[in-house]
């Protein structure tokens, strides 16, 4: 299986007016053909940040500070070069969060495609064009793609907006498609038919899946690989049915602990705390303060042990054995917000 | 299209005019005398005006005599005719004054509620007959236009304004709404000929605006310039007229309520102000100090006057005394310096004042309905250079203003006005002037205004102290 | 999906901003463009207030005939009237310091005059909804419909020209903008869910709108209000300038302004220095408002 | 689409109904008219005479009625000063009006638009700060002062365009300038927040991943979805613009409806404040609604 | 007032609340209307919690707004404490409001973005004087399991768990017998929606309250809630124990909802380790 993305050593700063801040911190990550890879972590962990640089569309405060990014083994970013606008698009399909605003209100669907193809595909004549958006509007289950062509984004259901989101995404071909979150919005029944159509798309086409989530169950549902992110970084990653039948990381074993399930009995308890703001200055476990298990030796950098693609970042892990204990808040209360 | 604006020299030689104002109408009947710039070019007078301001024999009526002293019989200048044909006759002349006498709106009917009778006897005489003896009566038709009977009949006001039908030199050519008026000249006026092929009239508000127009050229002769543009324009090397006009500004002690019921305050009032001080500070020889209220002509001054006297007025003045100084804002030349410039005199003499600026509309209205109380400053414009003008206008009980009106003042103006000629009557004039002014201190009068105008390559433009142009005699270089 | 030479593929220099992603707020904002607009501001309040009274500068009302229409410093004139003087020798200085107490207060109360009304107008029918909302609504279209300038001539050309009339004339003329504006935050504010969680606490009607509303577009109408000084100065020099507003002797700056009008060709200062002073304080006026504006932006969450 | 249409035109009907009640108390706010038609020696016999054939001795509740009746049928009144139909005054001076409006209008959608959106994409940058702070000088200005001071350098000073007056190309230049500056400012500064705002929106970014570039995506997606909130002040501001044409037109001796007003109000010439009024806000609401049809075309979820 | 007008009922008496053919209408039009709840029937003892769960835009919202008494009602009877919202006099109606307290999604939302904790806690005291006075406000904040220095702090300066805990403690304060929680963990991270699920089901055993838990998520209602009520298109198409409704639906919606529940595969391996509990609804 060859690598569709390369992401090495990436490290993303951001300048605010109070400190600069690192949003993504030595992420390595690799996609194969066909290969879905989920990416889960809390809220503020740096998803969305990565899923951005990949693309390069960083807002104008932050900036990639080391790292590179390859795509089928060209070398489309290192610092100071962004990610151009030819590849975004016709190399990396991406679908955003909000579909049913990722989709421009004012253009009917079929032009919003048009305009991809015209973008990307120059030589396509208008009855060529037409033909691949009603087939691509096919290929997302859609079964009156006329209809879909000629209406408004408002005109359509949420359901049928994410999968012309979808077929925008993936009209040109691309090697990689990102998923930023992109079923967050939807009702579970919906849920279930875009995350099936996923796994077909790449099942069919082979093409690389970034699929990223807040969802643990929808991840395990889908994902061949899954890399949890805490902090900025990934701290741990590995097969699917690893990481969640014997999460080696304490965040991951909280999450875990987190979900709600008609097995875990006990009382309900997440992750007391909150995530920190990482600096760039920052040093250490960023999770050390939320961890039972932390030590004085947490107060140092973590390297990762394990191999590229299966490992953890943590100098206490757990010994993955099923449904570890989940460190037990430290007091009753906690402290933190900023 | 743009006649009033083509860079250098105009068009075909028409004189190019800038006013200060848009006419508002082009009927004489119902019209501001101030608009008369424009229809005086289309109507004329039935009687001209001499330079001494008097009534002279040049004009559509030739002559005239008192066939008693309540009969007047007019001589109408034989054929002369209206633009549009019709015939300028006796009946004409006849229909024009009873227009003015009768008409709704007509803005002379108070001067001509003496009049009885106006009847054409033939085809070139015209007979008057006055209720009381009036010996004015000349001087009166020298503000009356003389309108085309069928036409005005037809027309009204709405369709003379629209077009102007009259005897004068010029005949209507086109307006366009807003902007400009123009006028051609009259190929079969009864008199001289004009050497201008037409006038154009514009208007702008503003001087300095005006000024700017003429020194580039996009106007021939702007009219109304205050000081400050008139010796702008002197420097720029335009020709600028002065022309002392009739025209005063006259400062009323409202007698009939506090505090100038109190007829020391009046004097203390009258004392005070010092019209030769304010006159050379503020107006750059732009005015002429004016010391009476009935000598209507421009050099004339009273025989009695109130000379300033700070000192006297501060030791009449017990107690502290507040008086409203009420005067139309920006509605003359350096009316608001002025208005400053006395109250400044007043307080120094120990009176309180309240300055009360306020729009001419709203001062007229105030004056009309009494409401008035204090020192206000009001202008009078004569039409016609006769003392009983303001007499009328301003001293009887039912003019106006109706300050100090008494019985003793209405007699005396109506004995004058049943006098033969002005020359008899002017000692009643005096006599009433000196009760008003000198003796009860009911009036303060301040100045007379000098209109200055500034013309370039023009010459032969006529202003007289009336405020009426003639522009037939107008050259251009 | 070639692998055709793992080298360099071209790459191209990044932009430091792409097309509007950037958090930042351009101008002035936050609480230290606050300060920094309202710092100047407040020097100039002062300096009117105060100046004055230190007796530094010249009376005036003093007139001196003698020196009339000199120019000032920057032109050619001299120190002793560093701004030059006018038609009749009045220290243009003193006059601009004098009359900036009159322009200011007029914008200041004519805000005042504008924005209580306004906000409790545009608080009702933000709140209310309905039929209350439809029929200020209407009349607040309906006001806005009438050209400004009209009224404000109408209502002057017939009470004459007093401060009290021109506040009515501010009031008449600037609750609408308000109340549109009041009305837009109040009905996003009442979609909050702390409004339902109140009445679910037994908090009436009223004290959700005293307490809770009103403070929370406090921020708004300040805002608000800041703005309507500068219309409030505008107004007043347009209607002086018209002869309408504030006349001699009173002095503000819109009545210097128009004084000089007739002498803009022969002593450009009289019109032109009060005209500057007007921008200026109208400028820092509206650069504060937006300030508190973007400070206190509803869509923000609400920072104090 | 018709029962949108049908909608607006309801509420646009009361929002009249109620501008011409202000006409109509404006124009008895006015002043009596009577002493400035008769000049200052009438007698009040005089007067009174008048005020009756003007009817303004009738109950204020019979005049306006009977105000409101002739208004409906287009019949605005004759003025007292000009002794015309006000309509067919206001009808002649209408063009010029509309011929300032229009210039000043373009200028500043021309000048406001582009500048708002330069200030828009570079948000924060040194762009943005120099459009910013020119729209919020250009908001600070006294539209007559400014109108003065150019005069006075261009037309007195340099002589190169003439002092004002209705003429040529030329004549309009300086007042459609003038006219431009506020409005100008308002477009600017609505044009870049709104740009902005649009900007922020997740389908430009989307639109951004598609790999779609700079001009495109600002102004065939961005410029068209901030359009709305841009053309409701390009019709709040045009008709906004009727107030500062008094000024404008004050000032360059311009021959249109703003003198005009100015000339009535002056004479208490109330049925010509009246007419003016009305006029006046019949094209302002006539405006709002054409913006509000726009909108319409614009965004396909109005329809 | 009397703040024991209406005395706290024991479990065994009438239930919190009890709806009967509720039915509510928007106006959407000049002449339209929409129909969002049809018809709905609900009960909520004593101490019991109630999910209701259904699709977006199925009325859930509108049910649990009406239920509180803060949302329209075109039709049917509400009754809370056994009283009919309806015909109760408007200082009656003040009175037994307190009664049923409302939880939101956006904890964010439903906090005066300018009142402290504490002054937002004190203007409640002002309010309800009787009830409010067995709690201090830091015994109330540890009862949410929150420091007492955040009373100090203005809603932004607090992170979403913790803003819901501050919304939840507000409802506690004025002992209500029922809270009405709409969505109050979708914004949260699951490792702070546990929390706050933890806290629900505490308080339920200290306090006795009643919740009426609205939620679209399956796997939450099935591990909190006592009974369900599963609505479509404004109607309740299956109620009943949540373990029974979610583990073995009956009706079709039901079914499909379930199925589409995420997690089938941690769900088979928790199976493999529990052989106890086999009975997996897939
Ligand atoms: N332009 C920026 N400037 C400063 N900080 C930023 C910027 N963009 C993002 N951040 C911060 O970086 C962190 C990561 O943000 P990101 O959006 O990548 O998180 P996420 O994992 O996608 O979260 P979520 O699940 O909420 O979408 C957050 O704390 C965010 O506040
Ligand atoms: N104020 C309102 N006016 C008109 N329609 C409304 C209003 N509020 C809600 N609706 C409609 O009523 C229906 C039910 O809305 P409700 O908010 O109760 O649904 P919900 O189940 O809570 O949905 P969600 O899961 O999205 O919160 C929806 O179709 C909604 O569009
Ligand atoms: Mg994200
Ligand atoms: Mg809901
Ligand atoms: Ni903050």
């Amino acid at each position: 299986m060859t690598a569709v993305l390369e992401v090495g050593g990436l490290r993303v700063e951001a300048e605010t007016a109070a400190a600069d801040l690192l949003l993504v911190d030595g992420a390595d990550l690799r996609v194969g053909n066909g290969e879905i890879v989920g990416i889960v972590g809390e809220s503020g962990c740096g998803k969305s940040t990565l899923v951005r640089t990949l693309i390069g569309m960083l807002e104008g405060n932050v900036a990639v500070a080391a790292g590179e990014v390859r795509l089928g083994g060209d070398r489309v970013l290192a610092p100071g070069h962004d990610v151009t606008a030819s590849v975004r698009g016709a190399r990396v399909g991406t679908v955003f969060q909000d579909a049913a605003r990722s989709l421009d209100p004012l253009f009917k669907i079929g032009y919003q495609l048009r305009e991809v193809l015209a973008r990307h595909r120059p030589g396509l004549t208008a009855a060529q064009a037409a033909e691949k958006s009603a087939a691509v509007l096919g290929r997302m289950g859609i079964t009156e793609p006329d209809r879909v062509l000629g209406s408004y984004p408002h005109q359509l259901s949420g359901g049928l907006r994410q999968r012309v989101a979808i077929a925008l995404a993936v009209i040109t071909d691309p090697e990689l498609v990102l998923a930023d979150e992109c079923t967050t919005a939807l009702d579970v029944t919906t849920q279930a038919e875009v995350v099936a159509l996923f796994r077909d798309l790449v099942r069919d086409t082979g093409v690389g899946l970034v699929f990223v989530t807040h969802d643990l169950l929808l991840a395990s549902d889908l994902c061949d690989r899954i890399a949890v992110m805490y902090g900025g970084q990934i701290v741990e990653a590995g097969p699917t049915a690893r990481v969640l039948e014997s999460p080696r990381h304490p965040f991951t074993a909280g999450l875990l602990a987190s979900v709600p399930s008609r097995h875990t009995e006990g009382p309900l308890v997440g992750i007391p705390g909150a995530a920190p703001r990482v600096t760039t200055a920052f040093q250490g476990c960023r999770f050390a303060d939320r961890c039972a298990a932390a030590s004085a030796a947490c107060a140092d950098d973590v390297g990762w042990t394990g191999a590229d693609d299966e490992g953890v970042r943590c100098r206490h892990p757990l010994d993955g054995a099923p449904h570890p204990p989940t460190g037990q808040p430290p007091t009753t209360t906690d402290k933190e917000g900023h | 299209g743009d006649t009033a604006t083509s860079g250098a020299g105009s068009a075909g030689g028409v004189l190019r005019v800038v006013l200060n104002s848009q006419p508002a109408t082009l009927d004489p009947v119902v019209g501001a005398r101030s608009d008369q710039y424009v229809w005086g070019t289309i109507v004329e007078p039935l009687i001209g005006t001499g330079d001494d301001l008097e009534p002279a024999k040049d004009g559509i009526i030739t002559d005239w005599a008192r066939e008693n002293d309540t009969t007047w019989t007019f001589e109408v200048r034989p054929g002369v005719e209206f633009s549009n044909g019709e015939k300028a006759d006796a009946a004409a002349v006849a229909g024009s004054i009873l227009l003015n006498r009768d008409g709704e709106k007509a803005i002379l009917k108070s001067y001509l509620g003496n009049v009885e009778s106006v009847e054409a006897r033939d085809a070139d005489t015209v007979e008057v007959k006055t209720g009381t003896p009036q010996y004015n009566i000349p001087n009166l038709l020298t503000n009356i236009f003389l309108m085309p009977p069928k036409y005005y009949a037809e027309q009204g006001t709405a369709g003379f304004t629209a077009h102007p039908v009259g005897t004068g030199a010029f005949v209507w050519k086109e307006q366009q709404p807003g902007r400009s008026i123009s006028v051609t000249a009259n190929d079969a006026y009864w008199g001289a000929k004009t050497a201008l092929p037409g006038v154009t009239f514009t208007w702008s508000p503003d001087a300095a605006q005006r000024l700017a127009l003429l020194r580039s050229k996009a106007a021939d002769v702007v009219f109304d310039l205050p000081p400050a543009q008139a010796k702008e324009a002197e420097d720029a090397g335009l020709d600028v007229q002065r022309v002392k006009s009739a025209m005063k500004i006259v400062g009323f002690l409202q007698s009939d309520k506090a505090p100038f019921d109190d007829p020391k305050v009046r004097e203390a009032a009258a004392l005070a102000v010092d019209r030769d001080a304010i006159v050379a500070s503020i107006f750059e020889g732009q005015a002429t100090a004016d010391a009476g209220l009935l000598n209507v002509k421009p050099d004339e001054q009273p025989t009695a006057s109130v000379k300033a006297d700070p000192e006297r007025a501060k030791s009449l003045l017990n107690g502290k005394v507040t008086i409203p100084l009420t005067y139309p804002a920006k509605k003359y030349t350096y009316i608001d310096e002025v208005a400053q410039a006395v109250g400044g005199q007043l307080e120094e003499a120990g009176f309180t004042v309240e300055y009360n600026p306020v729009d001419y509309g709203s001062l007229t209205t105030e004056v009309v309905t009494r409401k008035i109380s204090g020192l206000y400053l009001f202008a009078g414009v004569p039409n016609v250079a006769a003392p009983d003008y303001f007499a009328h206008g301003f001293l009887t009980s039912d003019s106006i203003t109706a300050n100090c009106a008494s019985p003793e003042f209405d007699e005396l103006a109506a004995a004058a006005l049943e006098k033969a000629d002005p020359a008899a009557a002017q000692p009643l004039y005096d006599e009433l002037n000196t009760k008003a002014v000198v003796d009860e201190h009911c009036y303060l009068p301040l100045y007379k205004q000098t209109f200055s105008y500034a013309t370039s390559g023009v010459t032969g433009i006529e202003y007289n102290a009336l405020n009426a142009v003639l522009f037939d005699r107008a050259e251009m270089r | 999906m070639t692998l055709t030479t793992p080298t360099e593929q071209p790459v191209r220099k990044a932009k430091t901003a792409p097309i509007g992603t950037a958090r930042r707020r351009p101008g002035v904002h936050g609480r230290r463009g606050v300060v920094l607009v309202a710092a100047p501001l407040l020097l100039i309040a002062l300096a009117v207030l105060i100046l004055p009274a230190t007796g530094l500068l010249p009376d005036p009302d003093r007139q001196d005939l003698a020196a009339a229409l000199r120019p000032p410093v920057f032109a050619g004139g001299a120190w002793d009237h560093p701004l030059g003087t006018d038609k009749l020798g009045h220290d243009l200085l003193a006059r601009l310091v004098h009359g900036g107490r009159l322009t200011l207060m007029i914008g200041l109360l004519g805000a005042v005059v504008a924005i209580v009304p306004g906000t409790l107008v545009g608080l009702l029918a933000g709140y209310r909804r309905g039929l209350t909302d439809t029929v200020l609504s209407r009349l607040i279209d309906a006001q806005l419909a009438l050209p400004f300038i009209l009224i404000a001539l109408s209502v002057i050309s017939n009470r004459g020209s007093s401060l009290g009339v021109l506040l009515m004339v501010l009031a008449l003329t600037g609750w609408a903008p308000c109340a549109r504006v009041v009305r837009a935050s109040a009905m996003v504010l009442r979609e909050r869910q702390f409004v339902p969680a109140l009445r679910a606490a037994g908090a009436s009607e009223t004290r959700i709108v005293l307490r809770h509303l009103l403070p929370n577009l406090a921020g708004t109408v300040v805002a608000l209000a800041t703005l309507q000084v500068g219309t409030a100065v505008l107004v007043e020099s347009a209607l002086s300038f018209l002869g309408l507003g504030v006349v001699a002797p009173s002095i503000s700056w819109g009545a210097i302004l128009a004084s000089g009008q007739s002498l803009i060709t022969q002593a450009w200062w009289v019109a032109a220095l009060p005209g500057v002073a007007i921008t200026v304080v109208v400028l820092l006026v509206n650069l504060l408002g937006d300030a508190l504006l973007s400070h206190y932006d509803p869509r923000k969450g609400g920072h104090r | 689409m018709i029962r949108f249409i049908a909608g607006k035109l309801g509420a646009v009907l009361v929002t009249l109904y109620l501008a011409l009640t202000g006409a109509f108390l404006l124009g008895r706010l006015s002043g009596d008219p009577v002493t400035n038609i008769l000049g200052p020696f009438a007698t009040r016999e005089q007067a009174d005479a008048l005020r009756a054939t003007l009817g303004l001795d009738r109950p204020l509740i019979v005049q306006y009625l009977d105000y409101l009746a002739s208004t409906a049928v287009g019949d605005l009144g004759d003025s007292l000063q000009f002794y015309q139909p006000n309509l067919g005054m206001i009808f002649d001076r209408l063009p010029f009006t509309f011929q300032l409006l229009g210039a000043g209008m373009v200028l500043a959608i021309l000048a406001g638009v582009p500048l708002g959106v330069l200030a828009a994409t570079r948000e924060g940058g040194l762009w943005d700060r120099t459009a910013s702070a020119l729209a919020v000088l250009g908001q600070s200005v006294p539209v007559f002062w400014l109108g003065m001071m150019l005069v006075a350098v261009f037309a007195v000073r340099f002589g190169l365009l003439p002092a004002g007056q209705a003429g040529g190309w030329r004549n309009l230049v300086l007042p459609a300038l003038t006219m431009a500056m506020y409005p100008m400012a308002h477009i600017a500064r609505l044009t870049r927040s709104a740009m902005a705002e649009v900007l922020r929106e997740p389908y430009i970014a989307a639109v951004r991943a598609r790999g779609l570039t700079g001009w495109r995506v600002v102004f065939v997606h961005a410029l068209r979805n901030a359009s709305p909130p841009v053309l409701t002040v390009v019709a709040l501001q045009t008709g906004m613009l009727l107030s500062g044409a008094v000024a404008v037109e004050y000032v360059y001796s311009w021959p249109g409806l703003g003198s005009l007003a100015l000339q009535a109000i002056q004479f208490r010439d109330f049925p010509l404040v009246q007419a003016i009024v009305v006029v006046g806000a019949v094209s302002f609401v006539v405006i709002n609604l054409i913006a509000d049809l726009l909108y319409a075309v614009v965004d396909p979820r109005l329809r | 007032m009397k703040g024991d007008d209406f005395p706290i009922t024991t479990a065994e008496e009438a239930p919190v609340v009890e709806v009967d053919g509720l039915t509510v209408r928007y106006r959407t039009g000049a002449r339209t209307r929409h129909t969002a709840v049809d018809g709905v029937s609900l009960r909520v003892e004593g101490g019991e919690i109630v999910g209701v769960v259904g699709e977006s835009g199925s009325g859930k919202t509108t049910l649990g707004m009406a239920v509180a008494g803060l949302g329209p009602r075109t039709a049917g009877e509400i009754r809370v404490l056994g009283r009919d919202l309806a015909a109760l006099r408007p200082a009656e109606l003040r009175r037994l409001r307190p009664e049923v307290q409302v939880i939101f999604q956006d904890p964010h939302g439903s906090l005066d973005p300018r009142q402290s904790v504490r002054s937002g806690l004190r203007e409640l005291r002002g309010l309800q004087p009787e009830r409010t006075s067995w709690v201090s406000d830091e015994e109330l904040m540890a009862q949410v399991r929150l420091a007492p220095d955040l009373l100090g702090r203005l809603p932004h300066q607090l992170s979403g768990g913790q803003a819901q805990r501050v919304c939840i403690a507000r409802a506690l304060l004025l002992r209500p017998r029922l809270l009405v929680a709409d969505e109050p963990t979708s914004g949260l991270d699951v490792s702070v929606q546990a929390e706050v699920l933890g806290l629900l089901l505490r308080l339920r055993e200290t306090t006795g309250v009643s919740v009426l838990f609205v939620s679209h998520d399956l796997s939450v209602v099935r591990r909190i809630c006592d009974r369900v009520y599963v609505m479509l298109h404004g109607r309740v198409v299956e109620e009943g124990p949540a373990a029974r409704v979610l583990e073995d639906p009956v009706h079709d919606y039901t079914r499909r909802l379930v199925a589409a529940v995420p997690g089938r595969r941690l769900r088979a391996a928790h199976a493999a380790r529990e052989p106890q509990n086999t009975g997996s609804p897939t």
